[in-house]
């Protein structure tokens, strides 16, 4: 059974570390806030200038002065700090956040990912990802593994716009884990009951299927 | 002590003219220098060049810009919250110039702190670098990227003494602080206007020599783009 | 929330080597990490590369490591104040790299904040550019400098909490926040540690994500180095 | 006569203009803060990281926290704020200073000024002069006319290493008030009673001297 997105943000949890800084993205990215698992220090950071986010506000306490990147209400926890954004992009160009978590229309063979512009279609800005996906040296896609029309978002090559090349390390997609390798899609982990065949059908590009492909184990 | 206050927003704008280059503080919603904004768009000015990290909604923030035409190019990093903008964007009415929003960031800081360029690697390999200088340092790639210049900043700030001292609250600090003194001339408004010596200077995150105006805000809105709360 | 706290100086110089690029906080004696300092001045290690704004004077601050000849190399900016230091150099037992106070701020602060290299005037037609690049920027003169690379970072700052949040205080803030995440490793030295949560969030200066260990001092002596007053 | 030293920190206080941000070297320059005229907005930075310096602390009333980059234990007035180095290096760098007041070694024709070292005698730093030297578009020197041999320190060409070239405006001797000119230094104002054939004995180069020149007029 493919993984939901509620259980792809379960199984990018379980790449957590104690002590991680930690950046999602916007989508599904966002949902990895609620299966940290116990134990383990992290703290979350968002590019327009906090550090020790804590959940959503209860109704009524919502601050206008307090929002991520997303634009979202939110509160902070003990240990939290604000600062301007230029301190911000600086933790993240400086590789003070070790996991960045981000959702992308399309990635490559070469780690190369596109997730900001379709031309003449769609064109929202790149906000923070590039400066992102430059910088940090742990860099996780959370994404379906095809578009609405069954087509694979894992390519061979990336045709649009690129957000950043050579940074991606690791996919986790509804149907499976995949890692970047000098030689393409290396698949690490499949979704419970998924077939092999299914995943190589569903990827374009060279996919290195190893003998043995553990099953995700979700929690 | 120089003292930096002014009346209120009726002489705030004096010498904003048509054609110039605006830095706007905020993100969305927040931290947005809301009463300047007003002012600009009940103004007969027009055709501004305006640097913000975003665009607002359909009718505030810098949305109330766009939907009055005051706004030629607009130069930005994330630009998907605003029909309106998006509709002359795609209409090809106004120039837009989208750039990583850590590098506008530090485009601005490099503008305050007297730095002309440097080097980031945000947007190596990407449609972003086309044009641009690419230099190797420690095997890794960056791109050249120069200071902003721009005529005027528009800043909100929550305390504020005569003297121009800033302290922000929250993330409404953002691109406030670091456009602060990025542009010739920098007004700011704010929620709390204090006389110096009322401020703790341990506390005081932007010093008043990056500030040109001050003044009390007559009203904030402060509205929220995207409420998001939690079950109790 | 991430605990960066370690349980005092024992445990503080961990992973330090000789031979490494040490950066100190502090300008002259003001807001120097004291402890930090006469524990390396005790220990076996040497042959460091320092940076530092100043050299400290003869019996405190930088200056116990230059009389217990744990310098190599120093880099800094003013070393007025010193005669061992000046003896070293000047007999060349020791390296002296002098760079302009303001390059050096930024150099730090670009090792901070991920920024390779930048461009400044200071120094444009002096020994300071020999060998360097110069470029024009708005029929300016600017000169190429990069981000410093350092092992261990040793700073100094008035309050801290659990999670590696600094407060500075007066002018002692200094080279010490702007050193802070420019090494590979942030140890931190405070006059008062206290729980996560203590502190403001709109008042640190230097959040945790750029400290790796912090501790309380044991005693600080905090000289004066030029003690001035006015008559009554 | 000459001006002493406080004369000439009397004189250089007379450039200070309603609201200007001021930064003073170390020296001669430093006694300017005692002779602001009255009714004017001025406030002091020091590059140690502090903007609004007060008077020197009351015996007892010293912190060691609060220091100017002359390592002189200060006060703050109203409207003070603390920074960082790279802050305040940035206000320099930045022109956000209306007027920087120096001491120096050495100024030549062409505005250039050598005050931080001499070869294999003094080397004691050029700490943040160079970065004033090279960022102020208001550059003033305030020095003694000669060296205690008698020697002119302003000169055809710096023979000592330069701070920064083409910064300085105006030099104020205990003899002269002196611009830099595209033609070299201009006499400007001479000392009560000096005469103008001695400021010539007593300066290296092209002094230009236009046919009045007034004397200096101090309150």
């Amino acid at each position: 059974m493919p993984l939901d997105k509620n259980d792809i943000a379960k199984r990018i949890a379980q790449e957590l570390q104690d002590g991680f800084y930690v950046n999602l993205g916007i989508g599904i990215p966002t949902l990895v806030a609620n299966y940290i698992p116990e134990n383990l220090e992290i703290e979350f950071q968002s590019e327009n200038g906090v550090l020790g986010m804590g959940p959503f506000p209860f109704f009524g306490e919502e601050d206008a002065d307090l929002i991520n990147a997303g634009k979202q209400t939110i509160t902070t926890l003990p240990g939290a700090s604000f600062f301007d954004a230029a301190t911000s992009f600086g933790m993240i160009r400086g590789k003070h956040i070790d996991l960045t978590v981000l959702g992308a229309m399309e990635v490559d063979h070469s780690g190369a990912i596109a997730n900001w512009k379709i031309p003449d279609k769609l064109i929202k800005g790149m906000g923070g990802a590039m400066d992102l996906v430059a910088s940090a040296d742990n860099i996780m896609v959370a994404m379906m593994h095809t578009d609405q029309n069954g087509n694979s978002k894992l390519k061979t090559k990336c045709s649009l716009p690129l957000t950043g090349v050579q940074c991606v390390n690791r996919i986790v997609t509804n149907l499976a884990v995949i890692d970047i390798t000098k030689n393409g899609f290396l698949l690490k982990e499949r979704a419970p009951d998924v077939d092999i065949d299914q995943i190589i059908q569903k990827t374009e590009g060279n996919l290195i299927v190893p003998d043995y492909v553990k099953e995700i184990v979700l929690n | 002590m120089i003292t930096k206050t002014i009346a209120g927003i009726s002489n705030a704008l004096e010498g904003i003219q048509s054609g110039m280059t605006i830095m706007l503080g905020g993100f969305g919603l927040c931290g947005i220098p809301e009463n300047l904004i007003k002012a600009i768009a009940d103004s007969s000015l027009r055709d501004f060049t305006c640097i913000s990290a975003n665009v607002g909604v359909d009718n505030f923030g810098l949305g109330l810009l766009f939907k009055e035409k005051k706004i030629k190019t607009m130069i930005g990093s994330y630009v998907g919250e605003n029909a309106e903008f998006e509709r002359q964007m795609l209409s090809d009415e106004i120039e837009v110039i989208l750039t990583p929003m850590g590098t506008l960031a530090e485009k601005c800081r490099a503008a305050q702190m007297g730095i002309p360029a440097f080097y980031t690697p945000a947007g190596y390999g990407t449609e972003i670098a086309e044009g641009k200088e690419i230099r190797t340092f420690n095997s890794k790639n960056y791109i050249l990227e120069e200071a902003y210049k721009a005529d005027f900043a528009l800043i909100k700030a929550w305390k504020g003494d005569y003297a121009g001292n800033l302290i922000f609250r929250g993330t409404a600090k953002n691109f406030n602080s670091i456009m602060s003194g990025a542009a010739k001339t920098t007004i700011v408004e704010v929620e709390e206007l204090v006389p110096a010596g009322s401020l703790d200077p341990n506390e005081i995150h932007t010093p008043g020599i990056f500030v040109d105006r001050i003044f009390q805000g007559g009203y904030y809105e402060k509205k929220i783009e995207n409420l998001t709360n939690r079950d109790h």
